[in-house]
């Protein structure tokens, strides 16, 4: 089969498939068709490669593990005249909570709220109705608190490759000894780790 | 309507909790986090606090949580060095110092998310399914178990206001309702279907009335005619 | 505004519209910009003709009620083997469902039609040919109906070791600010049962 017919039929998953789709499941639908020296994920740079240079207002994107059509961002304007399409909008506590939950997974809500210094019930409660955090668990303390952490959607939302494509944490100078102080003050409300970057 | 409390309220709430309000302080005033002026920031920020009040605005109480922990460690500020010399002394600063630190890495986080390509604000994903579908009964499924732990709770949540008040009170059986129509229609030998219900009736009475017609008619206790497409039906004591 | 521009601009709004973009709602959003002499369905014959000669596996087609993207039809049959390959996920009346059961068991369907309020045959029939839910029996009750009940294929999708590891509902507790409410309510699902199945 020619390239241009292989890289038509993985344009047409990705654009069929209403999440963005995982390159494993383009390997398992392709598996019939023999490549020869070509690979899936070299296809789909060719693809994102295509669709980023033309002049096209749609671009592939690799969000959330997988890959996703997306409008370019500088069209965003134009959409939004269209009153068809819901805009999306988080409120400064929803997005701080948030930033939270995404760098300190797993976390307890009394450990947001600790970080926040308010409470954070219904903030939370907004969060997991949008579906952008979730509960993984439970922890082993006293009362088996419920702990949180980020979803597939909050990927999805943000434009991320995965959890680790997370910007970095802004470190603030003079920090490491300071932090190594609360690391030991906190026997009755236990903090995860205050490197929260280099996890994953 | 009074409006101007109001507007106050919208400006003072900028502030997230104490710690965004002592982050505020601290940077209106070019202060150095790392060696906070306590005594300063205590009456500034008791000041605000008495503002807030003033303007009838309700404060979260950990805004006078903090407000305490202030004071404390401005005592303990008052308490000389020397007084247990071998010991090393710890800054009672220092928590306060590190909470503020931590809410301020996140306060900057949450920026970085912001400017994150968001969907639905900066890009779109194509807004139309396609409809090709093959039939699919595999268990070829992806689930978790609290999705549906809130499926039910959602499910719990819209089953509320309406019917709890009458469940309690009148919680009949299906078996007493075919009793109440057997004896309604023994007298009156023929009857409305509609009339069965009670003068209010829930859903519930609806699915229990009918599932005590079915039964009677089941059995042949009653037989059941509706003489125009959506007119009344009525129950009748077969002959 | 240069026409690959104004292409780009059409391209998007269709791309993100949930329905068939209808022209004259084109037009409104591009009412803004001076199209000299070009006009909304000239360009949009260009796009047009852009997808159906390039080696794109998607076209763009003019419906009834307006212009939309599709997959060309000569790729259905990959799109179809995706289908298979890839894990569905429940559509939102399947979960509540399969909740209900899953948490009244056993259950007629008359009282699941109940408290969801709306018909539930055609979702029962989907969770029975999944093989999540299964008929466990009859009920003690005129016209003896069916009752639903899970089954061990429902706890290996849901990754459970029996039925008691259910999460309930004291661990959403701390999701809603409003917990008390919760607590009070949750015996309280109303059914039209008179025998309300009040296992636990």
């Amino acid at each position: 089969m020619e390239t241009e017919k292989l890289i038509a039929i993985i344009e047409t998953l990705i654009f069929a498939s209403e999440k963005p789709l995982k390159v494993k499941y383009i390997e398992q639908v392709m598996s019939v068709i023999d490549l020869g020296e070509l690979t899936i994920p070299g296809l789909l740079e060719t693809l994102k490669a295509g669709y980023a240079s033309e002049e096209s207002g749609i671009e592939l994107v690799e969000v959330a593990e997988g890959w996703q059509f997306r409008t370019k961002p500088q069209f965003a304007e134009w959409i939004k005249r269209l009153n068809t399409v819901r805009p999306s909008k988080l409120s400064a506590p929803a997005m701080e909570t948030l930033a939270i939950v995404a760098y300190r997974q797993p976390i307890t809500r009394a450990e947001i709220d600790y970080v926040r210094g308010v409470d954070s019930g219904g903030v939370i409660k907004t969060l997991l109705d949008k579906r952008l955090i979730k509960i993984i668990g439970k922890k082993e303390l006293p009362g088996r608190p419920l702990v949180y952490g980020t979803t597939q959607e909050f990927l999805e939302v943000f434009s991320l490759k995965d959890i680790s494509a997370l910007p970095n944490l802004q470190d603030i100078k003079q920090m490491s000894s300071a932090e190594e102080e609360l690391e030991r003050n906190q026997t009755e409300l236990p903090l995860p780790a205050s490197e929260p970057t280099d996890e994953e | 309507m009074i409006s101007e409390p109001q507007d106050y309220r919208v400006k003072l709430e900028i502030f997230e909790g104490p710690l965004d309000l002592l982050l505020f302080l601290i940077k209106r005033n070019e202060l150095d986090i790392y060696d906070i002026p306590v005594s300063f920031i205590t009456e500034q920020y008791l000041t605000y606090l008495g503002m807030m009040q003033v303007l009838n605005v309700e404060l979260a109480s950990e805004f006078l949580v903090i407000a305490a922990t202030l004071l404390e460690i401005k005592a303990r500020m008052l308490i000389p060095a020397s007084a247990e010399p071998e010991e090393e002394i710890e800054d009672p600063r220092l928590e306060l110092t590190n909470r503020l630190l931590e809410y301020q890495r996140f306060k900057n986080a949450a920026g970085q998310l912001n400017n994150l390509n968001m969907l639905y604000r900066d890009t779109f994903p194509k807004g139309m399914q396609e409809s090709i579908e093959a039939e699919d009964t595999s268990l070829n499924i992806e689930a978790d178990a609290y999705e549906l732990l809130v499926a039910f709770k959602s499910i719990l949540d819209r089953a509320k206001g309406e019917k709890i008040a009458y469940m309690t009170v009148e919680r009949i059986s299906v078996a007493q309702r075919i009793n109440d129509i057997m004896e309604r229609i023994s007298i009156a030998k023929s009857i409305v279907f509609d009339t069965l219900l009670p003068e209010e009736y829930t859903k519930m009475d609806i699915v229990i009335t009918i599932l005590a017609v079915l039964e009677l008619l089941r059995l042949r206790m009653i037989r059941c005619e509706q003489k125009e497409p959506f007119g009344n039906i009525w129950l009748y004591v077969p002959e």
